[in-house]
């Protein structure tokens, strides 16, 4: 039997781990599967919590998350596409022609 | 009959905006039409006050404004504001003279801009609700900005930012005191009001009447304007037109005084003579200072700016003086300084006009081509320097007289003001009158400008022979005020 | 079936509407008569109710104040839905579907402000952001657009990311999602002795802040929304700017103003510092901008922080005067004056703009403006004289509750930083009016032809911001009754 | 009855110069042409009835001693306490200001008629002239301080604008400047002093103000050499006097003044402002007896001034410095004399003095212009015969300035002297002898080098009648005005009842007063004989003395350097305003920090991701530690 803590731990560990593929990834779809993992991470969180206080809430929650991830997902590759398009390349650092 | 004052100058300045619109030489004559119908209502305020009895109020208006905070339209007028409304008419008479050809870029928009300012200060004379005083004090600081910074010289918007910035910082500073003395009203007396009596009837305690005082304090130093607050007037006059250079030094500047008279010294009575000695210092220091940067200046504008910097120290030591002999002689410097340095300006303005120059180094022996203007400027430059016989030495006396038994050190060093302001006097005078020729030939001064001059410098006379009927009115309200730090 | 969620039906059932009839046969036209009266009704509909409104369940909670807020968001929606028609005419993209995105945007900051579980604000969160994302890449040849969008998606996600965990982590602890629950109940005052001791549950606090900070744009979080709105369409960026900010602040006023705040020293200290840091970092980042669109990004930031004193004004320490409403009432006021002149800032930069210069939209083109189109400047000027806080403008009444608010809790520092950023931010708003009454430059160009619903929504807005500026009185009370209650 | 006639003629006097000036202004400010006969008509013929009405005031005025007129015209300034009226005074003392000033000014306007006739200002120069006849007639009959003030400044303000008459001449309005300042350096004692006295005695009514200090301080004398408070407002009206009057340390604007016409440096510079100083102490007299200190003081002052101006006079070659000088030092025997006590013997040198003094000013302007405006003596010579008639005036003005027996001054000076011997003043009055040892010389150097000796240039233009009644009326006057006013030695009388001194010592040291000035005459007779005047010096110690001299004791390179300069380099030294630089920097402040937060908007998507995770980093360690 797995201990809640030992469930936060690891869903934090994987939090971490999606935040610093964030930042250190340069490739858009890279940065986009971290968010993925984030959200994942998340996800089994609220799982964890939901059946470490005996209710529903996090297993919704859950739900509501997959669905979020989905649709972001959707524009997220929308957003690919079009960027592929205009730059031929998914490096984000080249988008930043907007600074001061 | 407040309100009808105020109304009659923003139709008037809607008017004046749109008859640009018919033909732009029309607006300057509705501006002067509506300044003078202004007098209709003035008059009858002044038979009022010739029969009434001593420490009343003349005219005492009030509607709800904002039932939320218990926030009312509440304008009403005592011998001092009544003084310094009419001031504020005449000068704006003047201004609008002053303008009468200096101005041709939009002068519709200008004289509205005018009309909107003269109907802000008037509001700030007469308001005695709080939040009212403080709408009015912001308000009339656009229209300002806005002369300045369309109508002014080369370096235009450095002056307009700067003139603005200094006053709204002021301005915030008396919002937060303003609201703090409200709140503390309301914790002790269980209503909120802004209303100029009901807050003089409970004086704060120690230590926060201090703050409070000192955050409206520091708001109207910075207006009068009082060392080292003063930087904004130089550059605003050097680049404002003419005509805003007269509202500025005549009016504008005196609403810190009025400010001090009315609101920061009875208000605050403990507090205000806790810091008068200080206050006293900082005002002979400011006289001395401002007149030694006068000396320095080569630009006329700049120098008599940095003049009336020195002759509003007159009226700080008067106020903090906090003898009624010394306050009736604030009262009347205001006025005296008003009509006197508002002049300078207005002269200055027109050799302007004829030379495109205010430069003393290039300025000289204007007497042998314009002796009218030259004698007219010599007399003003007189008055500045305190001659007696006109209404700048009685004033400056009257304070003296009444400071310097309160702070006999303070007072001689304003003495020493005096001979100091003979000295950048007489530069004004020697440089730009006296000596070569060194400009070409000129008109004279035309009917219009001998007007204007004349009037004004016969009401100096008037100030300086008898000041009675001034000071009379004056009398109540200074009687209001503190007796000093007894 | 309640009548409070009749406006959110209008819109959304409105929303799927135009999906449909986009889907039978385009119509511009249509589309936007539709949109337009849909959230004219919807208005209606909400304001009837804001008296007599008062529903609680575990998603939602609605009370007149609620009410109130949410009829301003359908308000700030429709004035600019109305300006939406010209300026998509001009645009050769599809413009449909941007109707839609905007309701459902509309949508989804409703929900967020009425939201009383983690899981409706979520789910409002995410519907307002993910649907601003193509509305900001709408214009398919705009590079700046499309880098804009990525920026808002990943940060976006990258934020609502963070609040999750915030929440997976609340959630944790208390077993709760419910606000009212967190907040009131016994669960919520034990963690509050053992906040100190647990730093999960810190770590859950801050990441909710660091979210909330990141969606309303304060300091530290605030570094993406000059990009945004300078490379988003104009209605998205008015959107972005007002509703969705909006929305979320509607929902912090809530939870402040109920709940025991004063019990978290160290969150109120964070909170302070960061309202600091948003006044003075905005206004300093805004003082020489000479892109209009950036500079009004970086005074969003400072006005934000300037809202947040009002929020830290409601739990003081020690009150003068002990009025619950007070703070409330400032905040409404502030959110109202502000949004309502961003938004008029931003109809007349519609006008203005004609889409190909759109792009950059310096100072230099408003140079002289008021000499060429003086209608359009006097407003303009009115707004940033509002934006300012001088006197006679709806900006002014809010400054002074705020003001009022903030002296009345004490909160000396704040408000001293305050009195200079507010300096710091005169600055700029004068040298925008100083560049309109120029004279003319070449650069300068008249207004986009004036359609009627414009020159509406143009006096409509000089109307309010004056009108309530110069008269504040009504509204103040009405404000009060419903607060005070 | 009598009251009302005296009222109104008194009003009459003082009004009258002023009507006429303010009719000749605006006459010139509206433009309207007036031929210069209509303007001598306005401008002299109201100071003739000026003059006239007092005569009649004479007249009535009753002659009893000590007899006093006062009357109230109007209120001025009424606060509280504070109260001031626009009153006029008259005694013995104002009654012989304005003899002297309606009669000396009628008299050198007459003559200015003539003299200005080509100058195209002539309007102007009326103006003032009558100006300042109204300001100094207010002056000498103010009933109290600040009316008494007015008349002050007012006069002030003439000698101003008159010095500077001749505007387009830099120089010219330099001297005027520095007139005007050094006075009012004085007049700013004088002001605080004013206020001293309200505050102390609580009014500016001079005869109150004086009763009350006599009230107020009736031990002062015992007190003896003390500075307590009557002495410190005698000490600041004696600045106001010091300055006025061109004494030590005050006096070097008056010969710079010259560079005003000739005939104001008769009225002004000689006759008539230039003594208010003498009024003012002579007025305040029972002030003045309450300190010994002050007394003291003036006596010093008036001696040193004597003796300094007498030999800057000695030296110099423009005839009117000379006499310029020579008045600084009559001034200094009137201080003297007031020192001693001797006000009437003071008034009465004022009165000489004013006679004598003007008829030589108006005699060189009549040189000066006969002589193309040459100012140099040793450029003239030999005019007796050429100029008969000016040369008398000269012989009679300077026996009388030196005072040679039996003219008007021998009469005034000796007075003085003998009244230093009796106050048993020895030391000053070998001052006063030596004083006048000195003005014998220069004034007869004056004189020979001038008249006498080889023709050097032809005088060409002629006299009118105007200017040539006036100079033959003063001529007259000073020899034959040596008759002291009885009514001065009343109103005064109660000043002097200390026991004179043994006899026979008085006489002979008399005898030996009376021959100073002629062997004074003799001496620079042999001088000029020697050709001594005017050679070159060759030793180099003389030269420097000579040049020491020369410059008046260098007071103005002194003053220069410890006043001047460094005001103006204080004043340049902060042109632009140091503290404008501290909001210039506030300025430079926020734009660097303008700068340094765009920094952070480098455009790059990591690192606005990466600021959200350090923000909350930041946030977590800001709590925790």
């Amino acid at each position: 039997m797995i201990s809640a803590e030992q469930l936060l731990f690891f869903s934090l560990t994987l939090f971490v781990i999606g935040v610093f593929g964030l930042l250190v990834r340069r490739n858009l779809l890279f940065m986009l599967i971290s968010i993925e993992i984030m959200l994942n991470a998340v996800a089994v969180l609220f799982v964890a919590a939901g059946s470490y206080h005996h209710n529903s809430d996090g297993q919704i929650m859950y739900l509501l998350i997959l669905t979020l991830a989905a649709s972001e997902v959707a524009v997220g590759l929308g957003l690919v596409i079009q960027m592929y398009r205009r730059t031929l390349s998914l490096d984000v650092d080249q988008l930043s022609k907007m600074h001061e | 009959m407040l309100m009808e004052l105020i109304a009659i100058l923003l139709i008037g300045a809607l008017l004046a905006s749109i008859s640009e619109l018919i033909a732009p030489a029309l607006a300057k004559w509705v501006a002067l039409l509506s300044l003078l119908v202004t007098l209709v209502p003035l008059y009858s305020i002044v038979v009022l006050a010739s029969n009434i009895e001593q420490g009343g109020w003349i005219v005492d208006e009030s509607t709800l404004w904002i039932s939320r905070f218990n926030i009312s339209l509440h304008l009403a007028l005592d011998g001092l504001s009544l003084l310094l409304v009419l001031l504020t008419i005449f000068m704006g008479l003047i201004a609008v003279l002053s303008a009468w050809r200096e101005i041709t870029y939009r002068c519709g928009f200008f004289y509205f801009n005018l009309l909107c300012s003269l109907a802000g200060v008037i509001g700030v004379f007469c308001a005695l609700d709080l939040f009212l005083f403080f709408v009015f004090w912001e308000v009339m600081l656009v229209p300002m900005y806005l002369m300045i910074a369309i109508w002014g010289y080369d370096n235009r918007r450095y002056a307009a930012i700067k003139f603005f910035l200094f006053t709204q910082a002021g301005g915030l500073i008396m919002l937060l005191s303003i609201c703090a003395l409200v709140l503390l009203h309301y914790q002790n007396s269980g209503q909120i009001s802004f209303d100029y009596h009901d807050l003089m009837l409970h004086q704060l305690s120690e230590p926060a009447a201090f703050w409070v005082m000192l955050g409206f304090f520091i708001a109207f130093v910075i207006k009068l304007p009082i060392v080292p607050f003063h930087n904004w007037l130089p550059d605003a006059h050097t680049q404002a037109p003419t005509a805003v250079s007269v509202i500025l030094a005549a009016i504008l500047l005196k609403t810190g005084g009025y400010g001090l008279l009315r609101f920061a010294l009875p208000m605050f009575p403990a507090a205000s003579a806790q810091i008068a000695p200080y206050v006293m210092i900082i005002a002979a220091v400011s006289i001395i200072y401002g007149a030694i940067m006068a000396f320095s200046q080569q630009d006329l504008k700049r120098l008599v700016a940095y003049s009336s910097i020195s002759h509003m120290g007159f009226v700080l030591l008067g106020c903090y003086a906090l003898t009624p002999l010394a306050q009736q002689g604030a009262v009347l410097q205001m006025l005296a300084h008003g009509v006197s340095t508002a002049a300078l300006f207005a002269l200055v303005g027109a050799i302007q006009y004829r030379y495109h120059s205010r430069d003393l180094a290039q300025l000289g022996g204007l007497w042998q081509v314009i002796p009218k203007l030259s004698a007219m400027l010599l007399f003003f430059v007189i008055a500045s320097l305190g001659m007696p016989g006109l209404g700048n030495f009685v004033a400056e006396f009257l304070v003296l007289v009444g400071s310097f038994k309160v702070n006999p050190g303070a007072t001689i060093a304003a003495t020493i003001g005096l001979i100091l302001a003979a000295i950048y006097s007489l530069r004004i005078a020697q440089q730009s009158l006296f000596g070569p020729l060194k400009l070409g030939s000129s008109l004279d001064l035309d009917g219009r400008e001998i007007l204007m001059m004349l009037s004004m410098a016969l009401l100096l006379i008037w100030m300086g022979l008898h000041p009675q009927p001034l000071l009379d009115l004056a009398q109540q309200s200074v009687n209001l005020l503190p007796a000093g730090a007894k | 079936m309640n009548q409070v969620f009749l406006p959110w039906i209008i819109i959304s059932s409105s929303a799927l509407l135009i999906m449909l009839f986009t889907a039978i046969k385009r119509d511009h036209l249509y589309t936007s008569m539709i949109s337009s009266t849909a959230l004219l009704v919807a208005l209606i509909a909400q304001l009837l109710q804001v008296k007599t409104a008062s529903y609680h369940s575990d998603l939602i909670f609605i009370d007149a104040a609620t009410a109130l807020l949410s009829a301003l968001l359908i308000l700030l929606a429709l004035l600019l839905s109305l300006l939406l028609y010209p300026w998509l005419k001009s645009l050769n993209e599809p413009k449909e579907e941007y109707y839609m995105l905007f309701l459902l945007a509309t949508q989804g900051a409703m929900i967020v402000a009425a939201s009383d579980h983690f899981a409706s604000f979520f789910m409002g969160l995410e519907l307002l952001s993910l649907s601003i994302v193509p509305m900001i890449v709408y214009q398919d040849k705009n590079a700046k657009a499309l880098e804009a969008a990525v920026k808002y998606f990943v940060l976006s996600a990258l934020a609502s990311a963070i609040i999750l965990m915030g929440i997976a982590l609340l959630y944790f602890y208390s077993g709760s999602l419910s606000f009212s629950a967190l907040l009131q109940d016994t669960a919520i005052t034990e963690l509050a002795s053992a906040q100190t001791s647990n730093i999960a549950y810190q770590v859950a606090i801050l990441m909710l802040l660091v979210g909330i900070a990141f969606k309303l744009s304060l300091v530290p979080c605030h570094l993406w929304i000059a990009d945004v709105f300078e490379g988003a369409p104009l209605p998205t960026t008015a959107l972005l700017a007002t509703l969705s900010k909006a929305a979320i602040f509607v929902l912090l006023i809530r939870l402040f103003s109920s709940g025991s705040w004063q019990q978290y020293p160290d969150f109120i200290t964070i909170l302070s510092l960061i309202a600091g840091a948003s006044m003075l970092l905005g206004n300093v980042l805004a003082l020489l901008q000479t892109n209009l669109l950036r500079l009004l990004a970086y005074s969003s930031i400072a006005h934000f922080g300037y809202l947040l004193l009002a929020i830290l004004a409601m739990h003081p320490e020690q009150a003068l005067v002990s009025t619950t409403s007070l703070a409330a009432e400032a905040s409404l006021f502030y959110l109202l004056g502000y949004t309502m002149t961003l938004l008029g800032v931003f109809l007349i930069l519609m006008l203005l703009a004609s889409q190909q210069s759109s792009l950059d939209f310096t100072l230099e083109r408003l140079k002289g403006l008021f000499w060429i189109e003086p209608s359009g400047a006097i407003v303009l000027g009115i707004l940033f004289l509002s934006l300012a806080g001088i006197p006679l403008t709806i900006g002014f009444v809010g400054k002074f509750y705020l003001t009022f608010a903030a002296v009345n809790s004490q909160l000396w520092w704040l408000l001293g930083t305050l009195v200079i950023s507010s300096l710091l931010g005169l600055f700029y708003y004068l040298r925008v009016i100083l560049m309109m009454v120029e004279k003319p430059g070449t650069v300068a160009q008249k207004l986009i032809v004036l359609n009627p619903s414009s020159v509406f929504v143009l006096s409509f807005m000089a109307l309010v911001v004056v009108g309530i500026g110069v008269f504040p009185g009504p509204l103040a009370a009405f404000v009060q009754s419903i607060i005070g209650s | 009855m009598q009251d009302q006639y005296m009222e109104n003629l008194l009003l009459t006097v003082v009004l009258l110069p002023l009507f006429s000036a303010l009719v000749l202004i605006f006459a010139a400010l509206f433009s309207v042409r007036l031929t210069k006969q209509m303007v001598a008509m306005l401008g002299v013929g109201s100071i003739a009835v000026a003059a006239c009405c007092v005569f009649l005031i004479k007249l009535h005025f009753s002659t009893v001693a000590g007899a006093s007129f006062s009357h109230s015209y109007a209120n001025w300034i009424e606060v509280g306490d504070f109260k001031v009226a626009f009153g006029l005074y008259l005694d013995a003392l104002s009654l012989v200001m304005i003899s002297i000033i309606t009669g000396v000014g009628l008299l050198i306007h007459l003559y200015s008629v003539g003299f200005m006739q080509k100058e195209p200002d002539f309007q102007r120069f009326f103006i003032y002239l009558n100006l300042f006849i109204s300001a100094m007639l207010v002056l000498v009959l103010a009933d109290n301080l600040l009316m008494l003030f007015l008349g002050w400044e007012g006069v002030g303000l003439c000698s101003y604008l008159l010095i500077g008459f001749w505007h387009q001449k830099t120089v010219n309005n330099l001297a005027a400047n520095k007139a005007f300042i050094m006075t009012r350096i004085g007049d700013t004692g004088m002001a605080i002093g004013l206020l001293l006295m309200f505050v102390l005695l609580g009014s500016l009514d001079i005869q109150q103000v004086q009763l009350k200090a006599s009230e107020l301080w009736p031990l002062a004398t015992e007190s003896g050499m003390s500075l307590d408070l009557v002495t410190i407002c005698c000490l600041l009206l004696l600045a106001g006097a010091v300055g006025k009057s061109g004494q030590l340390p005050l006096h070097s604007w008056l010969p710079d003044a010259m560079a005003g016409p000739t005939p104001v440096s008769a009225l002004i510079h000689a006759a008539t402002m230039v003594t208010a100083g003498v009024y003012l102490i002579a007025r305040f007299h029972p002030l003045f007896n309450l300190s010994p200190l002050a007394m003291t003081l003036v006596a010093v002052i008036g001696a040193i001034t004597l003796l300094i101006a007498a030999t800057s006079a000695l030296m110099q070659n423009d005839i009117k410095r000379i006499l310029a000088y020579s008045t600084i030092s009559q001034i200094g025997y009137m201080f003297l004399a007031l020192g001693a006590g001797a006000y009437s013997a003071a008034v009465f040198h004022l009165m000489t003095h004013a006679f004598f003094k003007a008829l030589l000013f108006l005699a060189a302007g009549a040189l000066i212009y006969s002589m193309q405006h040459q100012h140099n003596i040793f450029r003239m010579g030999g005019l007796a015969k050429k100029l008969p008639f000016i040369c008398g005036c000269f012989l009679s003005g300077c026996a009388a300035l030196a005072a040679l027996p039996l003219m008007s001054g021998f009469f005034s000076k000796e007075l003085i002297l003998e009244k230093l011997l009796e106050q048993q003043m020895y030391v000053f009055w070998a001052v006063a002898i030596l004083g006048a040892f000195i003005t014998a010389l220069y004034s007869f150097k004056l004189f020979f080098v001038v008249f006498l000796g080889p023709v050097q240039q032809q005088p060409d233009s002629k006299l009118s009648s105007s200017m040539l009644i006036p100079l033959g009326v003063l001529l007259l006057l000073s020899i034959f005005g040596g008759i002291q006013p009885q009514s001065l030695i009343d109103i005064f009388a109660s000043q002097h009842l200390l026991e004179t001194g043994s006899i026979e010592t008085i006489e002979i040291m008399m005898l030996f007063a009376i021959a100073v000035p002629i062997i004074g005459v003799i001496t620079s007779w042999i001088l000029f004989k020697k050709q001594i005047f005017g050679s070159a010096i060759n030793s180099a110690k003389l030269r420097q003395l000579h040049q020491f001299l020369y410059t008046g004791w260098q007071v103005d390179w002194l003053y220069n350097k410890l006043f001047t300069q460094p005001f103006i380099k204080i004043a340049r030294s902060n042109q632009e305003d140091f503290i404008d630089k501290f909001y210039l920097a506030l300025m430079r402040l926020s734009r660097a920090c303008h700068g340094l937060v765009n920094l952070l908007q480098n455009g790059q998507l990591r690192w606005y991701s990466a600021s959200l995770v350090l923000a909350m980093l930041l946030a977590f360690s800001l709590i925790n530690f």
